[in-house]
């Protein structure tokens, strides 16, 4: 009788980029053995859209469309990013209030980017009531972006020397109405999600991190901070008003799937927190100082690396330029890449195939970012 | 003469336990989207589905087995309808319910999985080859709670004729087996939802793990055949559950709200639980259900 | 930082140093040879860790690649970024892979944008973000990105121009101007 | 076992009793988005002004100019054409547009079943949302990417300044000039202001990045003299500038006079290479702007070029008609040197009598006379031929040639509202009299410029309007009297600019030392030989000409004032240009007075 | 397995019947619309609010399902990247009969703002045939919906024949895909 080797009793799985499970347009090349993975390959390239290079074929004012298309959820952290950047490089002083509007929104967005994420991992477990609650919370906060800048989505903000138009009349009060609306809805979600016994059964142990990873390959974000590691860029380096900003770096000791679940949970509340001391705390006065002519706006040539806090980690631009009107080289840091290659390589041997998708959407990697 | 009697009954019960079926998806799309704050589709939604799926085509071939399946299933569904008396001793509606009828019904509820893990198996897609491993684990899982379940109420009342076993529980509310032997109930409704695959033991159709589980590749006429044997399948396994727990019907109407309490008890839990994995679905089975059924187990043994 | 700076100069022969705009940010150019050297340095007695990226740019005028590692310590709160020239017509380095497992794949996406080749990394020739690419690596200065596109992919609105409105003015009355 | 775990998130159902918060779209109406949404263009074509700025900042090419009208100064009569198969609402567009013209709506739903119906012209494409344009993407006033004030040009004090020659404007210092110039867009809207199509937006650009030199040659492609022109110019540009609509324009003159200004010796830094001589011989009669253009630029092209002037200097009208707080002397002799230095030869003090002109019908193979208008128009009332009354351009002349002429608590009238009157008050005040205006019109009449009437206002000298001279008498002690009646201002067609009419009945008088008539110029032709002038066409008092400047006599060009209706000296360099190429192309026998 | 140069086998032939039918079943068509869960470009962040709670595109009769098989919709969410596009063709060629796609943005239209770009395909119509496109980056999901409502009034109409016209010129559409597409022969890591 033939004995079966390893081999013949791996499966090879196809996980992408048209699969309910993926969180955007990437795929997963897993190898099973009956319900368990042994290895994963991440592949990426499905949005591919070569913004480094168009980039580079645009004027610094033109690019601010683009980098808010880098990390889809996300625009407001690219284009804080890459403001700062090109601030940086050429000296632009920003307004007091402007910085903390840019606060106000980078929250914003931090906050809209965590409630889609709680549809998401409670959606990868079938728990559809919970996408359909939050997604639709998140669209208020959606509406009042749409109110500040005109876009719901892409908000093409924040721009550098500032941002692009003063608050309307009376939207702190309607930022405090959205934020009284979710927290009053938010014990409900911890019934529903943060409390359920499935749930937690699901999560908890799953994707056990080693914590001496966390340094070794450079894990940032909510999933360091699961291990109990303090690493927040908010207050490592603090950028806009995050230094008069009162708030801890929140962290949790499980290093699985549950803690990071957790930390995103109360981030959520810190969030909320961080808007009502912004709007309590922002000053009145100008919010743009006027650039150079944009048509022609050359940068001295130079070299930087800014980073911020996104929802998911550390995320960063280096920008290097040559003294011309185009910047000579933007590259994103997108904070999945680590996550998505190296890190979930490490996790997967022994995971079931039902944690997979669970896993990659609690580890948060977002496509766009790592291929841009 | 009376065997084409039997056979128009039997089909105004397969036509209308159909047309129920589909409004009870309805209904129960309409119920969870105002759970979930939303208007939700119309409740007549899933016919207009049924038909758009009747008139796709299908280019499709994976062999003798994917056409089959569906077959399977629809037969399986419609043999459980028929089989389980929606009202005992009705002559229409009694349907083909016989003194061993029970049996027979446990046998049709494996047919139709059997036959569409066969489909599954053979439709040459990965995750929905996945699927079937995953069913007929959490049907194992599943069906020993139910089978104690079944067999206390067969031993209890000394019958396997479900017929007789409606009989038994007439006389008052508290003379059905839901009351009588309470934990042998939970035991059998909890199996009930893992039967109706409704979430937290809906390991098949997990559309975010295997894609969505057996029925990937399959869709147009051969979906609609799917669709429609699910929901004679369904029906059918309320009526039993109403015939077994809740004292069976004596006229059409008790029958609607019985089924529909039953069906409401599906939907109020299935809403709110996301999924186990399947090692924990059936470890949940093998336990708690388990050990509940086999207090009312032990009484029955002892009396 | 300054006498980070200076104590990394003791060790090694540092090109060029450079403090970024910002207070916690210093650019520091070495030797090809002695990067690993560097970085290893840098990671076990300098408590630099981190490393955020690896990035490349293209100085098509002096036919150099520039490899930029980014770094960034815990404890010291700094950001390093060290940075070398290599030859462009000869694209070659050696990994950093054992010193930073996530440079893998920066690596990668370098080997396939730049067509850098690093010694070393087992997995750098597979695709990246592109599949079956023919020509040469895009993010070259040299490739142009425009006229593939428009040559591969098409343009539904080509016949209308991007107008020179300072044409049209100057066209528009005095034939004198005109040739 | 987790009961609570369990039995929590039944609790959930209590979201079924509460109302669903669906929007209902579209079955039930339509949700509108909020005020500042970003939605589908709106363009007001009338105000739009085609300057392409919009096309020049989108980053997807989404926006390309189509021909929507015939172009006209100040429009090119292009709007932009939006495909949104390109855009990608960013308004960049908005911030950037220089009239307003160009909004969004807060309009959304856009949808079509073929690709091809994507491509709009807003403000020519009616597609429905023009009437819902209260809500939108508005440009903000303080926040867009333009910068609509212009650095403010130093001045003498007006005080000071009645009392010397010396130049009023102090020009633009360098850091000044870079923060001017760097506000221009570039849009090229100017060059259909500048008669002679100065590459303007070149130069300002090169200004910007710092760069003079390549500036002043942009500017020598077509102005031999620029500093005249950064400093006297009428700028007619400016008045097309883009940045003009919701601001000031760019200063475009003074930053011509700041880059030419910093040189002292033009030789060294103007590429002017003159070909080899080529044989052929062009005589120019006057030596002022146009003349003075086309010698340099014919002899740029291998043309040897003579010039003949009456004047001790060349310049014309803009040595002896320009007072010289306004372009002094030796601004002029910079440029002239320059124009020298190429080859050109000016006779100085060699008026062209009509003998002479007969030979120089001979011996050059064209001749180009730019005589320009050295007479003053008289006002046609009685009474004129009074002593004390002069000419404007008299007056100036003997001032600018140095005569030594004081009119100190003189009251003197001009009578007038151009520049010359202008020029010619304010020289009388710096000689030190009273003087003052009266003219026609009202002030918002005036065809000087608004600078030079504000400068009026600075050296306080009062400006009289709606005053009708009706005739000059002797006054006592030596003066003149002015009767004059008063105007009312009649507006016969609706658009039209409102005409003077003489209120009836009474009259007034001022009592003056001297009365300058400044109402306009006329040619002075008695140079040409009978036959010629007889048989020259004439359009009213001046020349006609063609588009090439040729007259109605063969091998005889005109140009300058002496063609030309708008009297100034940047349309005559244009004229002097546009010879330049009549010229070039007689000679090469493209085009002949047959074929005329 | 034989080396199939597509990924159909042959092309599936057309299908008629009465014109009542027809109408009832068009009808039924446009009442059930099941969009395939495929997020092919950034447009696919607008798609869950729509199908969620706040905008509920339910309501009429539009859900998402997990396979191409049981789709009848296939959302092209904006910019279609090459390797992208490869997958997109395979799963439209998986869906059945009669299917319908919906171009969302600026990027199925003309390339939208990455009309430059090395690695996104312009006109999307070129490879898959378009049956209704909604303008905006991104459009909100209103705006989606009134796509859907156009798409439905379509489908009723019996227009939608976007399928008909490429098996029709299916060799055409192949001729375009070739074009971009190099390697036809499935790569391992897909299925």
């Amino acid at each position: 009788m033939k004995k079966f080797s390893k081999k013949d009793r791996e499966v090879k799985l196809f996980v992408g980029p048209q699969h309910p499970g993926v969180t955007g347009n990437m795929s997963f090349e897993i190898t099973l053995e009956g319900d368990i993975l042994t290895s994963v390959k991440t592949h990426v390239g499905y949005l591919h859209r070569a913004f480094e290079k168009l980039m580079e074929r645009r004027l610094f004012i033109q690019n601010f469309p683009l980098v808010c298309r880098i990390c889809v959820p996300e625009s407001d952290t690219n284009e804080e990013n890459y403001a700062r950047a090109l601030e940086e490089l050429s000296g632009i002083e920003v307004p007091e209030r402007a910085k903390w509007i840019r606060t106000l929104v980078l929250e914003l967005s931090r906050l809209q980017m965590f409630m889609r994420w709680i549809g998401g991992i409670a959606g990868t477990m079938g728990l559809s009531t919970a996408p359909q609650w939050s997604v639709g919370d998140r669209d208020y906060i959606l509406d009042l972006f749409e109110e500040l800048t005109g876009g719901r989505i892409y908000h093409i903000y924040i721009l550098p020397g500032g941002v692009r138009r003063d608050l309307p009349e009376g939207f702190e009060e309607r930022v405090l109405k959205v934020m009284d609306y979710l927290e009053k809805k938010l014990p409900d979600y911890d019934d529903l999600i943060f409390e359920n016994a499935v749930f937690k059964k699901r999560l908890k142990g799953i994707a056990k991190i080693d914590p001496s990873w966390v340094e070794e390959i450079g894990v940032t974000g909510p999933v360091a901070r699961a291990c109990g590691f303090p690493f927040d860029v908010r207050k490592e380096q603090p950028y806009e008003v995050y230094d008069k900003l009162d708030f801890e770096i929140i962290t949790e000791n499980g290093c699985d799937l549950y803690s990071m679940a957790m930390v995103r949970r109360r981030e959520i509340d810190l969030s909320i927190n961080l808007i009502r001391q912004i709007i309590e705390k922002m000053p009145k006065g100008d919010v743009w100082t006027p650039l150079p002519n944009v048509l022609y706006w050359k940068i001295p040539a130079g070299e930087t690396y800014v980073k911020s806090e996104a929802t998911r980690g550390e995320f960063g631009y280096y920008v290097v330029t040559d003294g011309s009107d185009k910047p000579r080289r933007v590259h994103v840091r997108g904070v999945s890449t680590p996550h998505a290659y190296t890190l979930l390589e490490r996790l997967v041997p022994g995971m079931n195939i039902s944690d997979f998708s669970v896993a990659i959407v609690g580890l948060q990697t977002c496509p766009p970012e790592i291929e841009r | 003469m009376w065997i084409w009697y039997k056979v128009l009954y039997a089909l105004i019960v397969v036509i209308g336990g159909l047309a129920y079926g589909l409004l009870l998806g309805g209904i129960s799309r309409k119920i969870t989207a105002r759970l979930q704050g939303r208007r939700g589709p119309s409740v007549f939604q899933n016919y207009i589905d049924l038909i758009k799926l009747i008139r796709k085509r299908t280019a499709i071939s994976h062999g003798v087995m994917f056409f089959l399946a569906p077959m399977f299933r629809l037969l399986g569904g419609i043999g459980v309808l028929l089989l389980v008396p929606i009202i005992a001793n009705n002559t229409a509606l009694s349907n083909f319910s016989f003194g061993g009828d029970l049996i027979v019904v446990l046998y049709f509820m494996v047919f139709g999985c059997l036959g569409m893990a066969l489909g599954a198996a053979d439709s040459g897609h990965p995750h929905s080859a996945l699927a079937p491993t995953r069913g007929l684990a959490q049907m194992a899982g599943y069906e020993l709670p139910f089978l104690l379940s079944v067999i206390g109420l067969a031993i209890a009342h000394n019958t396997v004729s479900l017929s007789n076993l409606v009989a038994a529980q007439q006389g008052g509310i508290l003379h059905w087996n839901l009351f009588q032997y309470p934990f042998l109930s939970i035991a059998g409704l909890i199996a009930m939802l893992g039967m109706y695959m409704a979430y937290p033991f809906s390991v098949v159709m997990a559309p975010q793990e295997i894609a969505v589980g057996p029925p990937t590749e399959y869709s147009s006429t051969f979906l609609s055949f799917m669709f429609t044997g699910r929901s004679i399948f369904g029906v059918g396994k309320y009526v039993l559950f109403m015939d077994l727990f809740l004292g069976g019907a004596t006229n059409l109407v008790e029958a609607f709200v019985k089924t529909f309490v039953l069906f409401l008890f599906v939907v109020f839990i299935s809403n709110v639980f996301p999924r186990y994995r399947t090692e924990q679905a059936v470890r949940f089975f093998w336990t708690y259900p388990l050990v509940i059924g086999l207090i009312d187990f032990i009484r029955i043994f002892i009396k | 930082m300054e006498d980070l700076i200076k104590r990394i100069e003791s060790i090694f022969k540092v090109l060029k140093k450079e403090r970024g705009k910002r207070d916690n940010l210093w650019i520091i150019e070495v030797e090809k040879d002695s990067l690993h050297a560097v970085l290893s340095y840098l990671k076990d007695n300098e408590s630099f860790k981190h490393l955020a990226l690896v990035s490349c740019v293209d100085w098509i005028e002096n036919n150099k690649f520039q490899l930029s590692y980014i770094l960034w310590s815990y404890q010291k709160r700094q950001n390093l970024i060290v940075k070398i020239f290599i030859d462009r017509d000869k694209p070659e380095f050696k990994t950093v892979l054992n010193l930073f497992p996530q440079a893998e794949i920066y690596e990668r996406e370098i080997r396939e944008l730049y067509g850098v080749s690093f010694e070393g990394n087992p997995t750098q020739n597979e695709d990246f973000v592109l599949e079956d690419w023919e020509e040469m690596p895009p993010m070259r200065r040299d490739f142009d990105t425009l006229k593939y596109s428009q040559e591969k992919y098409g343009d539904r609105d080509s016949e209308v121009q991007k107008t020179n409105i300072r044409k049209i003015i100057s066209d528009f009355t005095d034939e004198w101007r005109r040739k | 076992m987790d009961i609570k775990g369990i039995l929590k998130p039944l609790t959930a159902w209590k979201r079924a009793f509460q109302p669903p918060h669906t929007i209902e779209v579209p079955n039930k109406g339509k949700r509108e988005a909020a005020e500042r949404y970003r939605g589908f263009h709106y363009n007001d074509i009338d105000k739009c002004i085609g300057c392409g700025t919009c096309s020049a900042i989108c980053e997807n090419e989404a926006i390309k100019m189509v021909k929507v009208r015939e172009p006209q100064k100040g429009d090119s009569g292009y709007r932009p054409r939006i495909d949104y198969g390109r855009c990608c609402w960013c308004a960049l567009c908005v911030d950037v547009c220089p009239t307003g013209s160009l909004e969004m709506t807060n309009e959304y739903v856009w949808v079509r079943e073929s690709a091809d119906e994507f491509i709009f012209t807003p403000g020519v494409d009616i597609i429905g949302h023009e009437e819902k344009r209260d809500k939108g993407y508005k440009k903000d006033e303080k926040l867009n990417f333009l910068h609509l004030e212009r650095v403010p040009m130093r001045e003498l004090d007006g005080k000071e300044r009645t009392k010397t020659f010396a130049e009023v404007v102090l020009g633009y210092l360098e850091e000044e000039a870079r923060r001017e110039a760097e506000r221009c867009i570039g849009c090229g809207l100017c060059i259909s202001g500048c008669p002679a199509r100065m590459h303007i937006p070149d130069y300002i650009r090169a200004i910007a990045e710092g760069d003079d030199v390549k500036s002043l040659n942009i500017i020598y492609e077509n102005n031999p003299m620029p500093e005249m022109c950064g400093k006297v110019c009428t700028r007619r540009c400016e008045f097309e500038c883009s940045l003009g609509h919701l601001g000031d324009p760019v200063a475009i003159r003074w930053l011509k006079r700041y880059v030419v200004e910093q040189f002292d010796d033009l030789r060294k830094y103007v590429k002017a290479e003159p070909q080899p001589l080529n044989g052929k011989k062009i005589g120019i009669v006057g030596a002022g702007p146009a003349g003075l253009t086309a010698a340099y630029y014919l002899r740029l092209k291998g043309y040897e070029t003579e010039i003949f002037e009456a004047a001790p200097k060349a310049g014309g009208m803009t040595f002896l008609g320009i007072p010289k707080y306004r372009f002094p002397i030796p601004s002029l002799d910079k440029q002239v040197e320059l124009i020298e230095s190429v080859g050109v030869k000016i006779h100085y003090n060699s008026p062209v009598t009509d003998k002479k002109f007969k030979e120089m019908l001979e011996e050059y193979d064209a001749i180009f006379i730019a005589t320009g208008l050295p007479k003053g128009m008289s006002m046609r009332i009685e009474g004129e031929n009074h002593p004390k009354v002069t000419y404007a351009i008299d007056f100036l002349r003997r001032v600018n040639l140095g005569e030594k002429i004081r009119l100190d608590g003189e009251d003197v009238v001009i009578v007038g509202g151009g520049n010359v009157a202008i020029d010619a008050v304010r020289v009388a005040k710096r000689l030190g009299a009273n003087s003052f205006i009266a003219y026609r019109r009202r002030v918002v009449d005036m065809p000087a410029d608004e600078e030079e009437i504000e400068a009026t206002e600075h050296e306080g000298i009062p400006i009289y309007t709606q005053i009708i001279p009706l005739r000059v008498e002797d006054g006592p002690e030596g003066k003149v009297k002015l009767i004059y009646g008063k105007a009312k201002m009649v507006q016969e067609k609706p658009g039209e600019r409102p005409r003077p009419v003489l209120i009836e009945g009474k009259e007034y008088e001022y009592v003056v030392d001297r009365i300058i008539v400044a109402i306009g110029q006329q040619p002075e032709l008695s140079y040409l030989p009978e036959d010629i002038r007889n048989k020259i066409e004439m359009n009213r008092r001046l020349i006609k000409v063609n588009e090439r400047q040729m007259t109605s006599i063969e091998k005889i060009f005109a140009g300058g004032d002496l063609t030309n209706w708008t009297a100034d000296a940047i349309s005559a360099i244009a004229d002097g240009m546009r010879a330049v190429k009549g010229i070039e192309m007689y000679l090469n026998g493209e085009i002949s007075w047959d074929k005329k | 397995m034989k080396d199939n140069k597509y990924f159909l086998d042959d092309k599936p032939d057309k299908i008629s019947y009465s014109e009542v039918w027809q109408k009832f079943f068009n009808w039924a068509r446009a009442k059930s619309l099941w969009v395939v869960a495929y997020g092919t470009g950034c447009g696919s962040i607008e798609i869950p609010p729509m199908v969620t709670s706040r905008f509920d595109a339910e309501r009429f009769g539009v859900s998402t399902v997990g396979t191409p098989r049981q789709a009848d919709v296939l959302i092209i969410s904006g910019y279609l990247a090459v390797k992208t596009l490869k997958r997109v063709i395979r799963v439209y060629e998986q869906m059945q009969s009669p299917k319908y796609v919906v171009g969302l943005g600026a990027c199925t239209v003309n390339g939208g703002m990455y009309y430059d770009s090395y690695n996104t395909v312009n006109l999307v119509e070129l490879y898959i045939p378009i049956d209704v496109y909604v303008a905006g980056c991104m459009p909100r999901p209103e705006a989606i919906l009134a796509g859907f409502a156009q798409l439905m009034k379509k489908i009723k109409e019996g227009r939608a024949d976007g399928w008909k016209h490429y098996l029709d010129n299916f060799e055409q559409y192949r001729k375009n895909q070739e074009k971009i597409i190099k390697n036809w022969k499935i790569p391992n890591y897909n299925w």
